[in-house]
């Protein structure tokens, strides 16, 4: 019989019992979207891809993105929580399990989206029954697979534990089938010493083993890509590139999703600011690897100017895809600038009106007008303005020039105005990045496959338009990941109760060595000069 | 200048089926340049400079061109491309390579510091360094060609080059200049067929044309219309102004 | 406001500062023979223009770049042991700060000197100020070369300052210049708590200027050759792994400064055996991770087969360079692995070993880099294509630039205190039992709320 | 717009700013790396104010580790 703290009773094991009505909302609404998004593959199922908009030569669209995207977003768990875990980081025991389950739905759901990719799904096996290993996706198949396992096992690991511990604190009015359930699942455990030994030689295992697995996961899956010899993808840095990208946005996930329990649940006594503020950053660091990485694979393309490659950060630059790839950069500085200036800001400059929130208004306003203004026909009103308020008349390429100054400055303003206000709230701010983070990385895989598709060597250049299908199956694809993550936080608690506890003990003992402060003797004071006469 | 100065934009095509590798425009190009002469130990190391190099293709000698006696040996000659976009122009730290606004990239020994950044650059390989104090041995130093673009801190053309510098085919621009000074005392407009390089002058089988690629009548500009027309490493995105006709 | 406490090593740190022996005396005058054959040489070079090295067309570029990049690469050990753990907050990286940063303050101007050499007019270098044009990533090296070399001078002159300030006051029996020399070096450093409190919060800030500064170094110095077409040169990898291969031969480095330090002026109270265990975990991370990079680019090269990229893949992997290519993979990467994992713990004489071939293995790194690609050019012909083989005059000029670091180290470690007094001292202060304050860490709010 | 786009690859193109922009890099460097070391000396306890508020986070950061 396993004891539990009366606490974590109440806040983590009480609530898997009941189910109240915002739980069948939301359950029922996510079940409606999958159902929908089931109808629609079927569909596709039977007329074809040509639903899509896929065309020739854009022969990978949304569903790729999808799949390149929720691979990522699944590196959140395992790896965050294995490198916590080999470094020993003591605050990332109640965050862990959320982590983990992250990476396994993120995985069933990545998975989902090579098999609505398939023009045939009906011959996956082929794959290996006639595997060539030659081929980057036969070795995308085994280091999945094998990521999907070990990260599955990972998830089970730290459960058993809690599972036993569900089993022996049901409450009385339990379902069977729940009982049934934890028993099944504690496969018999029972906390002795040497089973909890062994429990955690087998985790610290596999939380080695997981980190190597989980690189190369992302790694493979950007050879997909990279092997290739179309321009914009033949490039070397894409194996590093794509796993920074991946534990990247898969931090803001982990940002979201544990913001989510955290509210939902109430466990704000467990996921607490600490757990905010290093995983923020950890947040900052990736921002800026990633950063490092975008630039440095952009610029080299852009410094050889090579014909075929050239034209494809072109596109991204100023041409058809600049909408998308600027939206991408903008959203990594705003998630930059809330993770990282706020947590800058002296206290001391808050009485400064600058850092007001009246005043982040009046430079969003501001700011409005002045794009406004930019772009309303020449001779633009802007000149206009500056001629009549300053009676000195301007060419209108230099009001262009200060209009562009103007808005970057009151974009600055909106930043320091709001900055104040974002310390105040840590929780808030980081969902607002995360949420920054995993649009913008959405985006950027997006800006990697589609330019190199529409724009072939030998192939006339395309547009590619997702279609409703597509549309409704990605909806379905996230429908179906929260439906996971819902479901499987009404049946197992939010926060690993036994890593807890035992974080518990550990903390406890390392408080009893403190000792209280002495006051300093008088040979200490002298001895502090480091023995140097003063005067 | 007054005489309706306009820039021209230069260009040579190269005909292969009238090149009969004979080296000429080599030749031509050393006595016209003042390139030094090394010794054949310098040159067996690979510090001969031929601004305008005649050489068989492919060049990988590892490269399988065919079983004697049936072996197909190509020739290419090759000057300065005198690229539209030149990565040795971006890459020089002091500008002493540049392109000029009549397309011409022009190599300034008087500022070069030898850093070899854009002799790495060039894909084509046309840009030489002085590895030694250049020397012409006998009665080759007494006929040197007097020519040069000097002054305020340039030396160009084919001035003696100091050791430790780049040079490189500059499409004879001294005889460019030359020119446009006389048609400049004789008061009258310049016209793009006074001036041709030295090795289009000499070449034997009227391989070379050359002239200005933005007037659409000119030789040039009809012959890079030929369906024959290509140029030389298209897809690294540099736009050669040196075209050339296919064999066959 | 935290006491200071005398640091109990102190006599063994400044104890190098109090014997010079004859064995110095040889070493410096062997080394200053080697830097005078060197500058024999490099008189030859700039004599007789530098025809005199085995450089030709197409390969411009040899020994010298390659030593400027690995020399770049050593002097980042310092930065990352002080500055990025020091961010990461490692304590146990105080002792070792030093030795590490003193490699990156003599090694940065053997790096710089490379390109001045490697110039063909040196005496026009000041071309580049008068002329720069930002476009060259030649600048970009310019620049953020410079500022690292002033940057990380100054770095650590800072952690330097109150351990002269030491030497003035104990070093009385010293000659009157070196008294003279700490005197002014000190600019009066007292040791006021204040001041410390002011030092510690530049050089924490310094710490991560310094970081970015290390990123943006190496990452420019590989993007003169990233930024060309040629192939294998022209990949967007070339600067992640230029860093990490850097960071991973430096701190191979200190490693090797470390191991001799320790035995040569008996600091092995000082340099505990665990530094040695904590590098080697950061070693295994670096061998793997330059493993992941290396395959990660041959990889793709492979399989998108472009012609030209070939031939550099082929003249690497089987051809001329295939040799050192695999006795680079071999030294940088099968024995290092092997003796990091199973032999290296608690045991210096293998991680010296390992970590000499490590740095060996770079040097080779940086060749295999930078000669196959000039080798194997898309359009040059050349009757012996490529057929570089460097003479007596780079090989004499690379050993007095490894002499003249080496020299400057071992002249440092004799005039200053090769171990921080101050930082280390607090670290004595710190232990738990004698200190003033444990430090207590917050469990979340968990541990407020939860009841026990 | 033009003239941002000019101005930006006159910068980066013509001979010249490179070198100045260098000389910019260093000698602010230089200037700060002065004025810190200056200011570190003059730290006196018992002397001047404390310049910054700055300063007590620095202090609070230092003892609390």
């Amino acid at each position: 019989m396993l004891t539990v703290d009366p606490q974590d009773k109440a806040k983590l094991i009480n609530p898997l019992f009941v189910a109240t009505p915002r739980f069948w909302i939301a359950a029922s609404a996510l079940s409606a979207i999958v159902a929908w998004g089931l109808f629609m593959y079927a569909r596709q199922l039977i007329l074809g891809l040509g639903e899509t908009g896929m065309n020739r030569p854009t022969y990978w669209g949304v569903y790729m993105v999808n799949f390149i995207f929720f691979i990522g977003i699944s590196h959140a768990g395992t790896l965050i929580s294995a490198i916590l875990r080999v470094t020993g980081a003591e605050w990332r025991r109640p965050i862990t399990r959320v982590a983990e389950a992250i990476t396994a739905f993120a995985l069933v759901v990545g998975s989902l989206q090579i098999i609505i990719d398939m023009g045939r799904p009906d011959r996956l096996i082929f794959v290996i029954l006639y595997g060539r290993i030659q081929s980057p996706i036969l070795w995308d198949v085994i280091s999945v697979t094998t990521y999907f396992l070990g990260s599955i096992t990972y998830l089970y690991l730290p459960l058993i534990p809690d599972a036993a511990i569900l089993r022996d604190n049901c409450p009385p009015n339990a379902p069977v089938w729940q009982r049934l359930l934890y028993t099944v699942l504690a496969i018999g455990w029972r906390g002795t010493r040497e089973q909890w030994m062994r429990l955690e030689k087998a985790i610290a295992f596999m939380a080695v083993f997981i980190i190597p697995v989980a690189v190369s996961v992302h790694t493979i899956i950007s050879w997909i890509l990279a092997t290739t010899v179309q321009p914009g993808w033949h490039s070397s840095i894409f194996g590093p590139y794509f796993v920074v990208g991946a534990i990247f946005s898969g931090i803001g996930a982990l940002f979201i999703a544990m913001t989510a329990v955290r509210k939902v649940l109430g466990l704000e006594n467990y996921i607490a600011e600490r757990q905010y503020r290093n995983l923020g950053l950890l947040f900052v660091t990736m921002n800026a690897i990633w950063a490092y990485f975008t630039y440095a694979e952009q610029l080299s393309i852009a410094a050889g100017q090579q014909l075929e490659e050239f034209p494809i950060l072109a596109s991204k630059l100023w041409g058809e895809f600049a909408p998308t790839f600027w939206v991408m950069v903008v959203l990594m500085i705003v998630a930059f600038w809330i993770l990282l200036v706020p947590k800058l800001l002296p206290a001391s400059l808050e009485s400064v009106p600058f850092f007001r929130r009246r005043y982040a208004l009046a430079s969003g306003g501001a700011a409005a007008i002045t794009l406004f203004l930019i772009n309303t026909p020449q001779p633009s009103l802007l000149n206009v303005l500056i001629t009549s308020l300053t009676g000195v008349a301007v060419t209108d390429a230099a009001a262009q020039t200060l209009g562009w100054i103007l808005l970057i400055v009151f974009i600055i303003g909106i930043g320091l105005g709001v900055s104040p206000w974002l310390k105040a709230r840590p929780v808030t701010a980081s969902v607002i990045a995360s949420a920054c983070v995993v649009v913008g990385m959405w985006l950027e895989r997006w800006n990697i496959i589609l330019p190199t598709m529409t724009h072939p060597r030998l192939i006339f250049e395309s547009i590619y338009q997702p279609t409703f299908t597509e549309l409704s199956l990605t909806a379905a694809s996230l429908a179906l990941f929260a439906l996971m993550f819902l479901v499987f936080f009404k049946l197992f608690p939010a926060v690993s109760i036994w890593e807890v506890a035992e974080g518990r003990v550990i903390e406890e003992a390392k408080s009893k060595i403190t000792i209280p402060a002495p006051a300093p003797s008088e040979e200490a004071k002298q001895l502090r000069r480091w023995g140097i006469k003063k005067g | 200048m007054g005489f309706g100065f306009f820039y021209m934009r230069w260009s040579m095509v190269i005909d292969l089926d009238k090149c009969v590798a004979c080296q000429g425009c080599s030749v031509a190009c050393r006595f016209e340049n003042n390139t030094p002469v090394v010794k054949p130990d310098e040159a067996i190391k690979g510090r001969a400079i031929r601004w305008n190099d005649v050489f068989p293709l492919p060049i990988n000698p590892k490269e399988e061109t065919g079983e004697y006696p049936n072996v197909k040996t190509r020739y290419l000659t090759r000057p300065c491309m005198h690229c539209e976009n030149p990565p040795c122009v971006k890459v020089c730290p002091v500008q002493a390579t540049f392109k000029n606004e009549e397309g011409i990239v022009q190599q300034n020994y008087a500022r070069c510091i030898g850093c070899r950044f854009c002799t790495v650059a060039c894909p084509y390989g046309v840009r030489y360094f002085n590895w030694h104090e250049p020397e012409w041995e006998g009665s080759l130093a007494t006929h040197l060609n007097p020519d040069r673009l000097e002054g305020d801190g340039d030396l160009e053309g084919p001035a003696i080059r100091p050791k430790g510098i780049v040079e490189k085919c500059t499409f004879c621009i001294h005889r460019l200049q030359k020119a446009r000074a006389r048609a400049d005392s004789e008061k009258r407009a310049f016209r793009p067929d006074e001036y041709i390089p030295a090795c289009v002058q000499t070449c034997t089988g009227k391989a070379r044309f050359f002239g200005d690629l933005d007037d659409p009548n000119s030789t040039v500009s009809l012959l890079a219309k030929s369906p024959r027309a290509f140029r030389v490493l298209e897809d690294v995105g540099t736009h050669p102004k040196v075209i050339y006709l296919k064999e066959g | 406001m935290r006491a200071r406490l005398i640091n109990k090593h102190e006599a063994a740190i400044l104890a190098p500062l109090r014997d010079f022996t004859n064995a110095d005396r040889l070493l410096w005058a062997i080394l200053v023979g080697l830097i005078a054959v060197g500058g024999y040489a490099y008189y030859q070079q700039w004599t007789f223009g530098l025809g005199v090295t085995g450089l030709n067309r197409p390969v411009y570029w040899g020994v010298y770049i390659t030593n400027f990049v690995f020399f770049i690469g050593l002097a980042h050990s310092g930065t990352f042991i002080s500055a990025i753990l020091r961010l990461a907050g490692a304590s146990w990286r105080k002792p070792l700060v030093r030795a590490a940063e003193a490699i990156t303050i003599f090694s940065l101007p053997f790096g710089v000197s490379s390109i001045l050499i490697d110039m063909g007019r040196p005496e026009r270098a000041f071309n580049i100020i008068f002329y720069g044009r930002f476009q060259s990533p030649l600048l970009w090296d310019f620049t953020a070369v410079s500022l690292y070399m002033f940057s990380s001078v100054v770095f650590f002159y800072l952690s330097l300052l109150p351990d002269i300030a030491l030497c003035r006051d104990r070093l009385t029996e010293a000659p009157a210049w070196q008294r003279q020399m700490y005197r002014l070096l000190a600019l009066g450093w007292e040791g006021n708590p204040e001041q410390y409190h002011r030092l510690e919060g530049v050089l924490d800030g310094m710490a991560i200027f310094m970081t970015l500064l290390v990123v943006t170094v190496h990452t420019v110095v590989s993007w003169v050759f990233g930024m060309t077409l040629q192939p294998g040169w022209h990949t967007a990898l070339i600067g992640p792994f230029f860093l990490l291969g850097a960071i991973f031969s430096g701190t191979a480095a200190v490693v090797i400064a470390l191991a001799v330090l320790r035995r040569v002026y008996h600091l092995e109270d000082i340099l505990p055996i665990n530094l040695f265990n904590s590098l080697r975990k950061l070693l295994i991370v670096f061998t793997l991770g330059w493993l992941y990079m290396m395959v990660a680019e041959y990889l793709t090269i492979y399989y998108g087969g472009v012609t030209e990229e070939m031939l550099v893949f082929w003249q690497k992997f089987t051809d001329d360079f295939a040799g050192m290519f695999w006795l680079m993979v071999l030294l940088v990467f099968v024995i290092p692995l092997f003796i990091f994992v199973f032999l290296g713990k608690d045991r210096i004489g293998w991680m010296v070993t390992a970590c000499v071939l490590v740095n060996v293995g770079m040097w080779l790194e940086r060749y295999v880099v930078i000669v196959p690609t000039e080798t194997r050019p898309r359009l040059i012909y050349e009757l012996v294509l490529g057929d570089y083989s460097p003479t007596w005059v780079e090989g004499a000029i690379t050993a007095a630039l490894f002499s003249g670091m080496i020299l400057l180290y071992a002249a440092f470690t004799r005039y200053f205190p090769i171990v921080p007094v101050w930082e280390t001292a607090e670290e004595a202060e710190e232990k738990p039992g004698e200190t003033v304050t444990a430090p207590r860490r917050r469990w979340g709010t968990v541990g407020k709320t939860a009841p026990k | 717009m033009e003239q941002i786009v000019s101005l930006i690859s006159a910068f980066f193109t013509e001979p010249g700013p490179g070198g100045i922009f260098v000389l910019l890099v260093i000698s602010l460097a230089g200037a700060v790396y002065f004025i810190l070391i200056r200011w570190i000396l003059q730290g006196d306890e018992s002397g001047l104010p404390i310049p910054s508020k700055m300063l007590k986070s620095y202090r609070q950061l230092s003892s609390r580790r």
